[in-house]
């Protein structure tokens, strides 16, 4: 769909500028060897290691297209590795274990939505519960120590590879898909893009809000129980201290970065995505560079302050400004400012 | 009425004081001056931090940055007091500008850039920290007299607990807040931009320059709270104060003001700072809790309180309505 | 009348787009000190545009705009406000979350000792607002009010704020008429005083009852500016609409015995204590049940209670002859109920979505997530009723938000009318929509109920509840306090009902003072 | 319990801080003392506010296990002044020593140096690049451990740090920097050996090495700090080479220093230095894996 293209446009451009400078700075960025039955290179590096990031994104993507927020995926992740951790050193079956992780990651996204939808209390807060309690659960299964494991199945989400891509990157480019259907070919991305942007209106069409709110925190609570288990798998043992700390806060930078609007309504699960990668991107590129560590958040802050203007609307007015400058000058100051553009409301 | 917009507030304070008894009543000892005392000396960065964030979320707005604006200005300032030999007063100014300036910045990119608050401030939380980071990464001593004297600064309670300086600061920052808020023009803008922007600008509330205040303002709370904490612990150190923010949030939330803006007080948040100051005193006190289990049980008590004050909120609503005529 | 003299205000060759689209296209406008000067023209003509670029909400594309021969160029609200020029936009845009007294006096707050002193504010608003015969709690919030009460906080506010010129866009739009003439008599005032007032409305009665002169504004364009006196109302008409309008059917409807009719749904007592007292209800099968009464009545409340939005505390409600409750709109939509509601900016409008979106969601939900309606069917469904409602809309993927407000009210009701409800509630369905599209609407409930529809219609227009109901109710101080039959009603008949009702039971608004004067009004 | 004591503990950041935490309870319960224990979150000012409440509280001693090293005078003080001794465990403050009654730990430094010596006395005279692994950004432990392996190292222009980037201290973050370490050398051929600032993020950059089709151990030396128990699972199976011992046990000594003091007034020493052992491959791993396995790692 070339709708659907264009609408990340900006967000490919971004990308595509970051990678350049990665390769200015890391000679052999590009390149991409094939050994031991899969590829090797920074760019699969990158695919990889957002994983994570761009799984919580896919959740948070539609928690956030419903005006709310989720903070507790971190915590999430860390009950979940723990949890997959567990079951497997107690001898349940890779399917069992799967399932049964699966199902408490969604566990926790329905408390979250319970908390919202029937509670009334603010997404922000009502996650900030599990966050807070959440990395306490993960450590009280865990004793507090890296519980390690070994069973190759499990390993294998982690760091197994298909057709030489790592596993984790199939992970979620499938799942990413598979979101993006589910909500696109069914109305369900209509209706939560409606309660996002007036959820009483909504309710009067006949909407039934609490349940929908219900099903996109859950989804959050499914996604992040997925990266939860392949942050374990990568390490073979679950950190609940460790796993998944602040990548909550990646996961909104990831799905603003896509050009989402945290004000919630219209969302672009592919956007997110290409967030998740620019996040990563910038990441690795910090890695590769070899610049001490203390610089590293200098340098994060400065990437995304850029990325993000370039993309804000303002800018966009600004650069349609210089384009074709209008008769008047007083005409255009901080036209973004002007409800025209915001509309009513 | 009015007593019916301050009903929120009152629950909490009720809520507070139950919550309070309680504690007596299975620890005798939380009942002293001192378990006061360190409530307000313990906190008093959190609380007048979080009096600034509470002039953000008022107005719909929120800021990540905080903490990282506290370790920066504790950094810096022993830096420049140790290192650069800058004299104490005056870092103590620099060091506001440059927050303060800081904030504005914010502000400014959030209104003229049309820039979502939460990733502006995320921004500046990364880049605050990174920059605490450049000056030092060691955890440096401040050593200045002018630090002995304010520290030094206390009214010893009888029972034992100090009233301290940076206590008392505090509640002075609390109640300028509640006159800032309530009493001035800013205040009131504030209040009309977090109800709805659009309709506060069509009523002719100068949106640009109070957002920027707005920012300005809480990084410049964020800036005497890190003064207050540099006081606290006699040291700048560019890993404190790690997730303030949240802690700050929380407390302005369980305040009673509303995250979507334009309802809530000042003084609401100074409630939520001593309940959540209480939860942890209580931990401490019972002292069997494991690591674990200290983090699930805060999670619950403030699931707990959020809970009760939901409840009793939508329970007054309900008898409120019935008590009209029919 | 002020021809010669250099007008208070003045607009040349003003020129706005919209991403392409043409809103306004040279128009000039002149408004004189001690003038009322009407402002008309269809939904989408561009009104509401014209004075958010005379009050620098919009930057314009092109022109000029003095004050009092003195070029401007208001770059905000706040500039206009400067100037002295007062304004009620047509959203009434207030701030909900704060006090009546709050919003009155944002951003000119009485001060003592370099401090705002919400008392004085306080005390003021109270005196402020009883010119406009209304007593309430101005500590309380601003939501705690209905519409209409929000409708004068704000025109009291511009009032208090225009110290040259008041530009109200659609005041009147939720006022009943005890209200409208209060208002009148404070325009009045103000035009004495020699302050220049524009005034955009979509009733013609109100133009020739108010108004000096009329401007006419047609597709962006200024069609004409005459003096109302010698204006012929059908000459009006046909330059609003570059068409003649067929004369409209003023009579009521024929008296049939709906009681013989099927029962669609039966409220047997239902009522919420503090709300509104229990009442009885049977709709029937092809009838049209007008609701009328006073603001803060309670006829909005009845609506809620009908459709599940809030739940009675005591009474039955039986749809088809069988008991049923609903918890919520959702399952009062599964039993083919409709409600469209009074505040579409709060209520109603889907701000980001299309017009398409906003027209099919109340018929998706309905039919569940996972049975979505196609594209196509979606854009049939969306086509249709732009044309048969006359949307004036660009392309049918613009965002609601970017339409006029009467367009976006007829939106509202293709959401509902493409359900195809058996019974359908509509909480002032006219409510800013222009005399064209009023007298569509009007032949629509009345084809509606000849396909059988069972419809409930609140209306603070009496004339066009004339029009439509089969019977009337009655409310007062939030009470059913009457039912007028087909062949009993006409304006005269309802407002007496209504003055009785409210005798009745005097409540919090004064009930004798009020009756006398909605008789009064009644007999101007 | 004839005495109360109140323990400030930093969190549960790592396997290595909960057996810690664990060891701390075992040596209480086995003595009879009733232990307040405060978990700190990684906060400073928490750490600040419970010894304010164990103050409050009465408690007979207090142990303190502090984050950082600046800012305790005002708090040590308050203690003091109630005349209740406090024992540092495992890190160092920066306060005057007549403040706080003893302190039990390890020499940071002195771990970074003994791994550093390590390094140089195993690679000799050929030339060595290394990669380091450092702890969280500006927390003591990294900079100690830092400074003491430069130490170590420096004099010997044959071995040089090459890269250095933070792990945080974690598995994860271990494995990602140790994979972008090995793209930017030359897939890891120019690397000689890996300093990890503790054995958790050397145990991720095993990992990594193995997914790049290297040996860790023998393509890549890799020598880190705390002797957790998954580090000599890897030295058992030849993954990993040296490892300097932090022992998690401080509240032993700790204890018997208070005791000695409640009982009849003897001050102890102002530092009581714990062991830094060196652990190589030679130290039959495997048996030290099953012995320390249980200890609450
Ligand atoms: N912010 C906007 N963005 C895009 N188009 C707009 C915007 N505001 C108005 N328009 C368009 O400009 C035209 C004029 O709208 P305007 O609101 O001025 O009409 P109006 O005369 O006030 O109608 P009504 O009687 O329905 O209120 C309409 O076609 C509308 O769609
Ligand atoms: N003029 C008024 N004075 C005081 N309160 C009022 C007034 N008008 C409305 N209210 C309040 O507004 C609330 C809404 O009333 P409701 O919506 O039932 O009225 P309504 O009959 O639907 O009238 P309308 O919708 O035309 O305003 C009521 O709680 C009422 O107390
Ligand atoms: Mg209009
Ligand atoms: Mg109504």
């Amino acid at each position: 769909m070339p709708a659907t293209i264009k609408r990340v446009l900006p967000q490919l451009a971004a990308l595509v500028v970051i990678l350049a400078l990665n390769t200015a700075i890391a000679p052999g960025f590009l390149d991409i060897a094939y050994a031991n039955g899969r590829l090797y290179g920074s760019l699969i590096d990158i695919l990889n290691r957002g994983a994570p990031v761009a799984l919580l994104a896919i959740g948070m993507t539609l928690v956030i297209a419903t005006r709310g927020i989720d903070l507790s995926v971190g915590a999430v992740m860390a009950i979940c590795g723990a949890v997959a951790a567990a079951l497997i050193t107690g001898d349940h079956s890779l399917a069992a274990t799967i399932l049964m992780t699966l199902g408490v990651g969604i566990l926790c996204g329905l408390w979250n939505g319970a908390l919202v939808a029937f509670l009334g209390i603010q997404p922000i807060i009502a996650t900030l519960i599990l966050m807070v309690a959440g990395r306490g659960i993960a450590q009280l299964i865990t004793e507090g120590v890296i519980l390690t494991f070994n069973d190759p199945g499990l390993i294998f989400v982690g760091s197994g590879s298909v057709f030489g891509m790592p596993f984790p990157v199939i992970l979620w480019i499938v799942i990413g898909i598979a979101a993006s259907l589910i909500f696109r070919t069914t109305a369900l991305g209509l209706l939560v893009e409606a309660i996002g942007i007036n959820r009483r209106a909504s309710a009067l069409a006949g909407i039934g809000t609490s349940a929908l709110l219900l099903a996109v925190y859950a989804a959050s609570g499914l996604c992040a129980a997925v990266a939860g288990i392949v942050a374990a798998a990568d390490i073979r043992g679950a950190d609940a201290n460790n796993a998944g700390l602040w990548l909550e806060l990646d996961a909104i930078l990831a799905v603003v970065v896509g050009g989402n609007s945290l004000m919630g309504g219209r969302f672009s699960i592919a956007g997110s995505l290409i967030g998740a990668m620019i996040i990563q991107s910038v990441n690795t590129g910090i890695l590769l560079a070899g610049f001490p560590p203390e610089f590293n958040l200098v340098i994060k802050a400065a990437i995304i302050v850029v990325i993000l203007v370039v993309q804000s609307p303002a800018s966009h007015t600004l650069f349609a400004f210089f384009k074709h400058r209008p008769g008047r000058a007083a005409e255009t100051p901080a036209g973004a400012a002007k409800p025209e553009e915001g509309g009513a409301r | 009425m009015t007593s019916s917009r301050l009903f929120p507030l009152a629950t909490t304070f009720v809520i507070f004081l139950i919550a309070y008894g309680l504690c007596i009543a299975e620890f005798p000892n939380m009942l002293s001056t001192r378990v006061v005392g360190n409530l307000l000396t313990d906190n008093a960065f959190l609380g007048i931090a979080a009096v600034g964030m509470t002039f953000v979320i008022l107005s719909g707005g929120i800021d990540l940055s905080i903490g990282s604006v506290i370790a920066f200005t504790g950094v810096f300032l022993a830096v420049a007091m140790g290192d650069w030999g800058v004299p104490p007063v005056l870092a103590l100014v620099i060091v506001l500008a440059l927050t303060t300036a800081f904030g504005a910045l914010m502000g400014a990119m959030i209104h003229y850039l049309a820039m979502p608050p939460f990733i502006v401030t995320l921004a500046g939380m990364f880049f605050a920290r990174g920059m605490a980071f450049l000056i030092s990464i060691d955890s440096v001593p401040i050593t200045a007299d002018l630090y002995d004297t304010l520290q030094g600064l206390y009214y010893r309670m009888p029972g034992g607990g100090r009233l301290t300086f940076i206590g008392v600061a505090m509640l002075a920052v609390v109640l300028l807040g509640i006159v800032l808020a309530h009493f001035t023009s800013f205040g009131r803008n504030v209040y009309a931009i977090g109800g709805n922007r659009q309709s506060a600008e069509l009523m002719g509330v100068p949106i640009a320059r109070t957002t920027i205040l707005i920012y300005a303002l809480s990084s410049f709370l964020a800036g005497l709270a890190g003064i207050a904490f540099s006081l606290y612990t006699s040291a700048g150190y560019s890993l404190a104060a790690v997730g303030v923010e949240l802690d700050a949030i929380a407390a302005v939330v369980i305040g009673g003001t509303l995250l979507t803006g334009g309802s809530g007080y000042v003084a609401g948040t100074l409630l939520g700072i001593l309940i959540m100051g209480l939860i942890q005193t209580y931990i401490v006190f019972d002292g069997t809790l494991s690591s674990w289990w200290t983090k699930i049980v805060i999670g619950l008590l403030l699931f707990s309180f959020i809970a009760l004050q939901r409840g009793l909120v939508w329970l007054s609503a309900r008898r409120r309505g019935a008590a009209m005529p029919a | 009348m002020m021809i010669g003299r250099e007008p208070l205000l003045r607009a040349d060759g003003v020129t706005k787009e919209f991403f392409g689209v043409t809103a306004l296209s040279n128009v000039d406008f002149e408004l004189a000190a001690g003038e009322i000067h009407a402002l008309v023209g269809e939904n989408g003509a561009g009104k509401s545009t014209l004075i958010k670029i005379l009050t620098g909400a919009y930057r314009r594309d092109r022109g000029r705009i003095a004050l009092e021969g003195e070029s401007i160029d208001p770059a905000d609200v706040m500039d206009a406000q400067k100037l002295g020029i007062g304004t009620v936009y047509q959203e009434v845009n207030l701030l909900p979350n704060l006090t009546v007294a709050e919003n009155l006096f944002l951003g000119r707050e009485p001060k003592r000792f370099g401090l705002t002193s919400p008392r004085e504010a306080n005390r003021r608003s109270r005196e402020i607002l009883s010119q406009y015969g209304l007593d309430i709690d101005v500590t309380a919030v601003l939501a705690t009010y209905s519409v209409a009460v929000r409708q004068i906080v704000a025109i009291a506010r511009a009032v208090d704020l225009s110290g040259k010129v008041l530009i109200l866009d659609e005041p009147t739009a939720s006022l009943d008429a005890a209200e409208v003439s209060r208002l009148f008599s404070i325009l009045e005032d103000l035009k004495a005083r020699g302050l220049g007032i524009v005034f955009i409305t979509h009733f013609f009665d109100q133009v020739y009852r108010i108004a000096d002169r009329v401007t006419i504004l047609r597709n962006g364009q200024k069609v004409a500016t005459r003096p109302i006196a010698g204006l012929e109302r059908i000459e009006l008409v046909s330059m609003m609409l570059g068409r003649e309008l067929q004369e409209q059917e003023a009579h009521g409807a024929e008296p049939v015995d709906y009681s013989k009719k099927p029962v669609v749904a039966s409220f047997e007592g239902v009522g919420k204590r503090g709300r509104i007292a229990p009442f009885d209800l049977t709709m029937h099968a092809g009838e049209v049940v007008g609701v009328a009464g006073l603001l803060g009545s309670g006829r909005t409340e009845t609506a809620e209670l009908m459709f599940g939005i809030a739940q009675p505390d005591e009474g039955r409600i039986a749809v088809d002859g069988r008991p049923a409750s609903f918890s919520s709109p959702r399952e009062a939509i599964h039993h083919g109920f409709g409600f469209c509601p009074e505040d579409r900016k709060l209520d109603g409008i889907v701000d980001d979505l299309s017009v398409r979106e906003n027209v099919i969601l109340a018929l998706q939900a309905r039919r569940g997530w996972a049975k979505p309606l196609s594209r196509k069917e979606q854009e049939e469904i969306a086509d249709r009723y732009i044309a048969a409602l006359d949307i004036r809309t660009s392309d049918r993927e613009k965002p609601i938000k970017f339409l006029s407000g009467g367009n976006q009210q007829k939106v509202i009701l293709a959401r509902w009318l493409a359900t195809d409800p058996r019974l359908l509630i509509l909480d002032e369905p006219t409510r800013g929509i222009d005399v064209g599209a009023h007298a569509e609407i009007i032949r629509l409930i009345g084809e509606l109920r000849e396909r059988g529809m069972s419809l409930l219609v609140i209306s603070s227009e009496l004339e066009e509840l004339v029009a439509y109901a089969t019977r009337v109710r009655v409310l007062a101080d939030r009470r059913h306090t009457g039912e007028l039959e087909a062949g009993a009603i006409t304006p005269d008949t309802i407002m007496r009902a209504i003055a009785a009702g409210e005798d009745e039971t005097p409540g919090d608004r004064g009930g004798k003072g009020r009756a006398a004067e909605i008789l009064a009004e009644g007999a101007a | 319990a004839d005495m109360t004591v109140g323990f400030s503990q930093i969190g549960s950041e790592s396997g290595w801080r909960a057996a810690e935490t664990t060891l701390t309870k075992e040596q209480a319960e086995k003595r009879g003392i009733d232990l307040k224990f405060a978990d700190a979150q990684q906060k400073q000012e928490n750490q600040i506010k419970a010894i304010r409440s164990f103050v409050a509280q009465g408690v007979d001693a207090i142990l303190l296990a502090p984050v950082v090293a600046t800012g305790w005078d005002q708090v040590l003080e308050e203690a003091k002044d109630a005349e209740i001794p406090v024992v540092l465990l495992d890190r160092q403050v920066d306060s005057s020593d007549d403040l706080y009654l003893t302190a039990v730990g390890s020499d940071l430094e002195h771990e970074g140096e003994v791994a550093g010596d390590w390094l140089v006395k195993e690679v000799g005279d050929k030339d060595c690049n290394v990669v380091e692994l450092q702890g969280t950004t500006g927390s003591s432990p990294a900079i100690k451990r830092k400074a003491g392996f430069e130490k170590a190292i420096s004099g010997h222009d044959n071995v040089k740090i090459v890269r250095s980037q933070t792990g945080d201290f974690t598995r994860t973050k271990g494995k990602e920097v140790m994979e972008s370490f090995l793209k930017a050398e030359n897939g890891g051929k120019d690397i000689c050996a890996l300093y990890a600032h503790n054995d958790d993020m050397a145990v991720g950059a095993i990992q990594a090495i193995k997914e790049a089709g290297l040996k860790p151990g023998s393509d890549i030396l890799v020598v880190s700090i705390d002797a957790v128990p998954d580090i000599f699972l890897a030295m058992a199976n030849g993954e990993a080479n040296a490892t300097v011992e932090l022992t998690p046990n401080m509240a032993g000594p700790a204890f018997d220093a208070l005791e000695a003091y409640k009982k009849d007034g003897k001050e102890p020493p102002k530092f009581i230095q714990t062991e830094s052992k060196l652990y190589t491959q030679s130290d039959d791993p495997k048996a030290i894996y099953e012995e320390k396995k249980n200890q609450g790692y």
